[in-house]
């Protein structure tokens, strides 16, 4: 790990969601080569509806990159992060069709609920030292089921709801300027990852996120109260959760209760895609969302290319382990 | 005549530090060659690249006249060379017998393991250092001492013709480094070469036989250690005059007491101690390697629970179960083992001296405060002389001894009321060791109560206002410091064994 | 099972589909009606064949009067049937049928027929030429296999002018197949038509007809759910096959009662599909079949 | 961690199995509660049939919580398992009925298929640097894919090969003695456990798991050849999913190339059940076979007791949290 080689001043931006990880942007050359490959593969590809397309693909999986980076970052990992995301849409059901709730009690009941489940995960690994992988996988489990259970196994409709849907359809940008109709769903994912990389960059509780996954034992011997620090991320991970089931469920116009196991998984390959490591002490958010996209292109352009459906599997699996090679390269040479 | 081993015009680069300037370095067989220097001068960088850990970006060596480039460690253990790092790497996971021996594990047919020869195997290798220990002991279980001891017994079993020793002695006490200084002499009249370093200078006049200085990466001098006194070695390291202030020892005998410890006890490790401590008062604590120093420390701060026992700060009793109700209650503990409870090794310099004290540098939105954490990094940066391209950079990439130094800096900055230090000047040198004495004294003098746990006896002395000796988890006693309580008075109480007393049962 | 209560455990291909619910709604329907305790199980997807015959096994354990039973592979279960057989215990297959004569009899639609008359709505709807793509739900799964064969078998040998250009798999996920159709759209821009061959499939297909803005798409779905009625009465999909999955859970429990007793069954009891668009949803006879 | 407090003599076994880990035996501990509940809640639990029927189901998940405990005690991770195992009954599927070659050349083709995949993984996690994450979620995506390429999307069956489903589905216990009929697969499943637990506490190559997981670096430093020892290690832990691909592949008389997703969530979970950590150095395929057992127990008893599959959902997440937390507490006490 070579850190500062450039030191020229750096745009506040940049600095927000850089900081210490400049090599996290080189990621970007996968990407890269990935459109443009696909680009030259196929016309229809570089369009503006496929870009938006691509973007709206990720915004559910980057969100839930965004929330289980912060938990990979302390040394843990969130295998709940899918199905909790169904519960938090099915709770914004209830409260929204059931309850005849107005619009924003649904968002924040999402978010609050989120929270609270990731507060019970955090509990459980930080007060009683329960691993993370066993903790999250039995509230994958438990929240698939309550959420089958509370909505009756039907899906939850939105349609006496009508401004849910536009949470993540709408375009707000598109209705300033009209040639760029990019779906709020993409703003949201952009700004929930501006805020927590802000979150984990500047403030105490990021900083411990990278403390605690570097070595929790000097921590603790630090005199932090790191039980009660590993709750409180483990909640924002959840509230961050709750975000991305307000979109799935705003994109889907409906809270559909069987969905989410697998999202866990295709969450953690983008955070170790982008360069996060899962023992923890490392990690950008920014990385986390190169590589939800690196996995959105790749599926898209695979689609658009019209290639068989089975091969499409084998070189999706070629071309992770390719891109995490090249950055692997990449950042071993200047040493 | 000829050189065991000869280094030329070595040089060494990493980002942002020239670590070795054209550094020469030689070895003859059955010497014991001293290398000093300052913390980060780049002692444990010139014998990683001896030992094939690092490359060498320019320079030669040469192994018996012929010129080498050993690229691995591999290559180095087959040239003969051998060395017992500064930084403990051992499996934790596994028995010291089988650290040992890793990689040459008695086998049998189809890659069969024979557990049997390979615990004999290693007794005998404990046998040779007089080190009692189990070769089936899980290494996590051992104290940093006693792992130092099978990473010596680990560097030995190699059978090297040279061995460099980085720092062996830093977690030992005086009974251990005189069975280890047993081991150098028959060594030494095998013919093997030794590359010593070490920052306890009464070492250098008792084994060395050469004394090769570095300063700053760049090459000084070799001398003769029989006919160079200590104080020219100093200051050929320091590169100016070290006075040493003669201490003074204020009465705090009526001082309001900060801390009171009563009836501790937990299982064998620690058996019903009780003191105290005053407001500007420095309390040392001596005793033998496993006498349970660090073991109260860590009950006192929370880190470790206790059966029975009550703990009184400013006469109020304080219930403790964690460290941070401790730090709460205005006590820090500085811990012996650096790597594994005092950092977060992959973080900046900067993060880890303010990690203590995150409140001092965060608004109350939880913002933190990145300009004033430099402010306070730089300042103890400069203060301790902390070797350092810059607060930004990552503590694994500092040496050992500036390691230690950002822990000093974590607790000097977090100001508790008590503060107990634990093996505090391990693998610090001279120099910086008496800076750290100096502001050790500063913090009494504020009317702070300090503890410090040390092994390294004269230390002890040099501090302490009043010496508690412990031995077998008891505390044997409490001796008055200054000039009028002798090291034999100290290891009276520090070996005043329970068994020997009662005359009954022999031990080990 | 507790003394004097029949109990018939169905096994089923899944569990959380609405498609599975409306099946075990019917079942319960008919358990109410005569008098039985049922339980209703199924994997999580069509996949895990061995899950599936693991909870065969755990039915068999209690000691059932019948068992009803979806294969997800038609030869895996055998030896168990074969014990349940042996125990004088009859098996009703449901949905698909298993190769063997030991089922009584099978409650199912014919997949097959069902995707060919959806192939021909397609034609009809797009003047009997053009493009038309498939988003599958499964790719080795019975019903994936038969709905998408049925389609593209009719297509293939009546429709000459009509090109299949692609077909792809959205396993049945809304979010995926939505993504999958949007691909499908941005490479094929002049598309015609479209297939979705489950509810998550056809539901997927409206979603990325509606997020393009893709306009001139003739949709057709399968199965029924809320968010496909409505999309039928917007207009955003033409028209959809439905079966009668509340019959087969119905049939299944009434033939497990009727081979309790020893009566004699057909081989196959067939439940129908239909086709239903805006033009007639709101018939009694589809309005019967449909669940939302 | 307390170790040795019992000195007295053990059985030959005793001491393969659980060297070093007494406290895994523990482990036992919450399986024989969930026995007993169940056996009080349900007469029709604890009949000979069904115990067979429990242990016939850990037999898969078994197999592979006993392969991928080598590689998590490495400090990896493997989350190919479930496809491999897929993909190897594949080519035995060709090899045996496509080619129609004899029977137990389609069991040297699983075990050398599973070993050859095996292998490749630990070359890319090894040689090429790839966190075992990505490298086994690639190879993952590649084993699915091809599996369904060389089958043709079809399941093989092994009509032709009579002797096949006797692997898995015979009884050698039950024609020996006929009130034991248990399957063969299950005695496969007890072999390989006894052979793979010898190897991890008597070989080389299983001393150097333990030392991988504890301290890489210091292995390496020490001379060893760190990057061959971890493809060894990668193979053997493949050869055994081979043999999980024979397994599965004879019980449902046919290889279905679809199946495979999800197992390796499933047989990592046993395996941190059965108290192996996820950061390497320890474990215990004792334990690992606990966890198995553990799970096939949950899921078979709440059937048994026809409780609503969603809350089937619900209580195995709660007391898988709650066993582990027993487990913790079991542990932590003599301390
Ligand atoms: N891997 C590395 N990357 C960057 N800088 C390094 C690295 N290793 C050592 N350094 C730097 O090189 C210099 C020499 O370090 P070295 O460890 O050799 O010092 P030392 O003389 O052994 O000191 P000490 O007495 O504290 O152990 C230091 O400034 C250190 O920060
Ligand atoms: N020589 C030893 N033999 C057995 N156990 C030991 C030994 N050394 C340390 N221990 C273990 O450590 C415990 C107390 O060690 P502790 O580290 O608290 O003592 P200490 O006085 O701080 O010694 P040190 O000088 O090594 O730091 C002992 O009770 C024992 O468990
Ligand atoms: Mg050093
Ligand atoms: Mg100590």
């Amino acid at each position: 790990m070579t850190s500062t080689t450039v030191d020229a001043p750096k745009s506040a931006l940049s600095r927000i969601i850089a900081t210490g990880t400049h090599q996290r942007v080189l990621a970007f050359a996968s990407l890269i080569v990935l459109l443009i490959g696909f680009s030259i593969a196929s016309p229809n590809f570089m369009q503006m509806s496929n870009m938006i397309a691509i973007l709206q693909a990720t915004s559910v999986n980057g969100v839930l990159a965004v929330a289980v980076t912060l938990v990979i970052i302390t040394g843990g990992i969130d295998l709940s992060v899918g199905t909790m995301m169904t519960f938090c849409a099915v709770i914004t059901g209830v409260v929204l069709t059931y309850a005849g709730m107005p619009l924003l009690l649904g968002v924040v009941a999402a978010i609050a609920t989120g929270a609270l489940a990731g507060s019970l995960s955090g509990t459980f690994v930080a007060k009683m030292k329960i691993p993370p992988f066993i903790a999250t996988l039995g509230m994958m489990l438990i929240l698939k089921g309550l959420s089958l259970v509370i909505s009756g196994t039907r899906p939850i409709y939105f349609n006496d709801t009508p401004g849910f849907s536009e949470i993540s359809r709408g375009s707000l940008i598109g209705n300033l300027i009209p040639a760029l109709p990019i779906p709020n769903g993409v703003l949201i994912l952009f700004m929930v990852a501006a805020l927590t990389a802000y979150i984990l960059n500047r403030t105490v509780l990021g900083r411990y996120c990278f403390a605690l996954g570097s070595n929790e034992e000097s921590v603790r011997l630090s005199g932090v109260n790191t039980d009660r620090w590993k709750i409180a991320i483990y909640a924002l991970a959840g509230a961050i959760v709750g975000i991305a089931g307000l979109l799935i469920a705003s994109r889907l116009n409906s809270a559909q209760p069987a969905l989410g196991l697998g999202y866990e998984l295709e969450a953690i390959a983008a955070v170790v895609i982008g360069g996060t490591s899962l023992s923890g002490g490392r990690g950008s958010i920014l990385g986390s969302l190169i590589g939800a996209l690196i996995m959105a292109v790749l599926t898209n352009g695979l689609r658009v290319l019209s290639v068989a459906q089975e091969w499409q599997t084998v070189v999706t699996g070629a071309i992770i382990i390719l891109a995490v090679y090249a950055d692997m390269m990449r950042r071993k040479k200047p040493n | 005549m000829s050189y065991l081993v000869e280094m030329k015009g070595i040089e060494k680069r990493f980002p942002g530090v020239h670590a070795l300037k054209s550094v020469q370095f030689s070895l003859k067989p059955g010497e014991v060659h001293a290398l000093m220097g300052e913390n980060g001068a780049g002692k444990s960088t010139l014998m990683k690249i001896m030992s094939g850990i690092y490359a060498r970006d320019g320079g030669e060596m040469f192994v018996d006249g012929k010129p080498v480039t050993p690229d691995s460690p591999r290559a180095a253990q087959d040239l003969g060379i051998g060395i017992i790092h500064q930084e403990l790497s051992l499996m934790n996971d596994l028995t010291a017998a089988q650290n040992v021996l890793i990689g040459r594990e008695p086998r049998r047919s189809l890659g069969r393991l024979d557990e049997t020869a390979l615990n004999k195997k290693t007794a005998e290798i404990f046998a040779s250092l007089q080190l009692a220990m189990d070769p089936r002991t899980q290494v996590s279980t051992q104290t940093i001492a006693r792992q130092q001891l099978i990473e010596i017994a680990k560097a030995l079993s190699y059978n090297p013709r040279v061995l460099i020793m980085d720092e062996p002695t830093a977690a030992l006490n005086d009974a251990e480094i005189a069975e280890l200084f047993k081991v150098i002499e028959r060594l030494k009249a095998d013919g093997v070469g030794i590359v010593y370093i070490s920052h306890r200078m009464d070492e250098i006049k008792r084994i060395a036989d050469r004394v090769t200085i570095l300063r700053d990466g760049a090459y000084i001098d070799t001398l003769d250690a029989a006919d160079t006194p200590l104080s020219t070695i100093i200051q050929l390291m320091v590169g100016r005059e070290v006075t040493q202030n003669a201490p003074v020892f204020p009465d705090t005998s009526q001082s309001p007491v900060a801390l009171e410890v009563r009836n501790l006890s937990r299982g064998k490790d620690v058996r019903d101690v009780s003191f105290d401590v005053r407001k500007g008062e420095i309390l040392g604590f001596a005793g033998l390697m496993g006498a349970g120093r660090t073991e109260v420390a860590r009950i006192i701060f929370g880190a470790d629970p206790r059966d029975a026992g009550e703990i009184l700060v400013d006469g109020q009793p304080v219930n403790i179960r964690t460290p941070h109700a401790a730090v709460e209650a205005g006590i820090g503990y500085l811990s012996e083992d650096r790597k594994h409870f005092g950092l977060a090794v992959d973080m900046t310099v900067r993060a880890n001296i303010a990690m203590a004290n995150m409140d001092k540098f965060t608004n109350r939105a939880g913002v933190l405060d990145e300009a004033a954490m430099k402010r306070i990094a730089v300042k103890y940066i400069e203060r301790l002389g902390i070797r350092t391209p810059s607060d930004m950079q990552d503590v694994r990439l500092l040496s050992g001894g500036n390691q230690q130094k950002v822990v000093i800096a974590k607790w000097l900055l977090r100001d508790c009321d008590v503060l107990i230090f634990d093996e505090p000047t391990r693998g610090i040198d001279v120099g910086a060791k008496s800076e750290i004495y100096a502001l050790l004294e500063d913090l009494a003098a504020q009317g702070r109560a300090i503890i410090v746990i040390s092994s390294e006896l004269p230390e002890v002395m040099r501090l302490s206002h009043r010496i508690a000796v412990m031995c077998e988890g008891r505390l044997t006693g409490i001796l008055p410091g200054g000039a009028d309580t002798t090291q034999e008075d100290i290891m009276e109480l520090a070996t005043q064994r329970e068994s020997a007393l009662v005359g009954a049962e022999e031990t080990q | 099972a507790q003394d004097g209560e029949t109990y018939i455990p169905l096994i089923s291909k899944g569990f959380q589909h609405q498609f599975w619910q409306a099946v075990k709604q019917g079942a319960d329907q008919a358990a109410e009606e005569f008098g039985v305790r049922i339980t209703f199980e199924g994997p999580d997807n069509e996949t895990m064949v061995d899950r599936q015959i693991d909870m065969l096994a755990a039915a068999l354990a209690n000691n059932p009067a019948a068992i009803g039973f979806a294969a997800l592979d038609s030869q895996a279960a055998i030896p168990l049937l074969k014990q349940a057989a042996d125990a004088g215990i009859p098996v009703i297959a449901f949905d698909s049928g298993v190769e063997s004569d030991i089922p009584a009899t099978t409650a199912t639609t014919d997949n097959v027929a069902a995707a060919s008359l959806a192939a021909d709505k397609m034609a009809e709807l797009i003047g009997g030429a053009g493009k038309v793509a498939v988003v599958a739900h499964d790719q080795t799964s019975r019903t994936g296999i038969d709905r998408r064969d049925g389609f593209l078998n009719q297509i293939a040998s009546a429709y000459p002018d009509i090109e299949v250009v692609s077909v792809q798999y959205g396993a049945g996920d809304q979010l995926q197949s939505t993504e999958v159709a949007k691909a499908i759209l941005t490479a094929n821009p002049d598309l015609d038509g479209m297939f979705g061959t489950n509810e998550g499939s056809a539901i997927g297909v409206v979603n990325a007809v509606r997020e393009m803005g893709s306009e001139g798409i003739t949709v057709i779905g399968y199965d029924s759910g809320k968010a496909q009625t409505d999309a039928i009465r917007d207009g955003l999909m033409a028209g959809a096959i439905t079966q009668n999955p509340v019959g087969i859970g119905y049939e299944t429990v009434k033939a497990a009662i009727a081979a309790i007793n020893g009566e004699e069954l057909p081989a196959i009891i067939d439940t129908g599909f239909y086709y239903y668009d805006q033009s007639n949803i709101d018939d009694d006879e589809i309005q019967a079949v449909l669940y939302d």
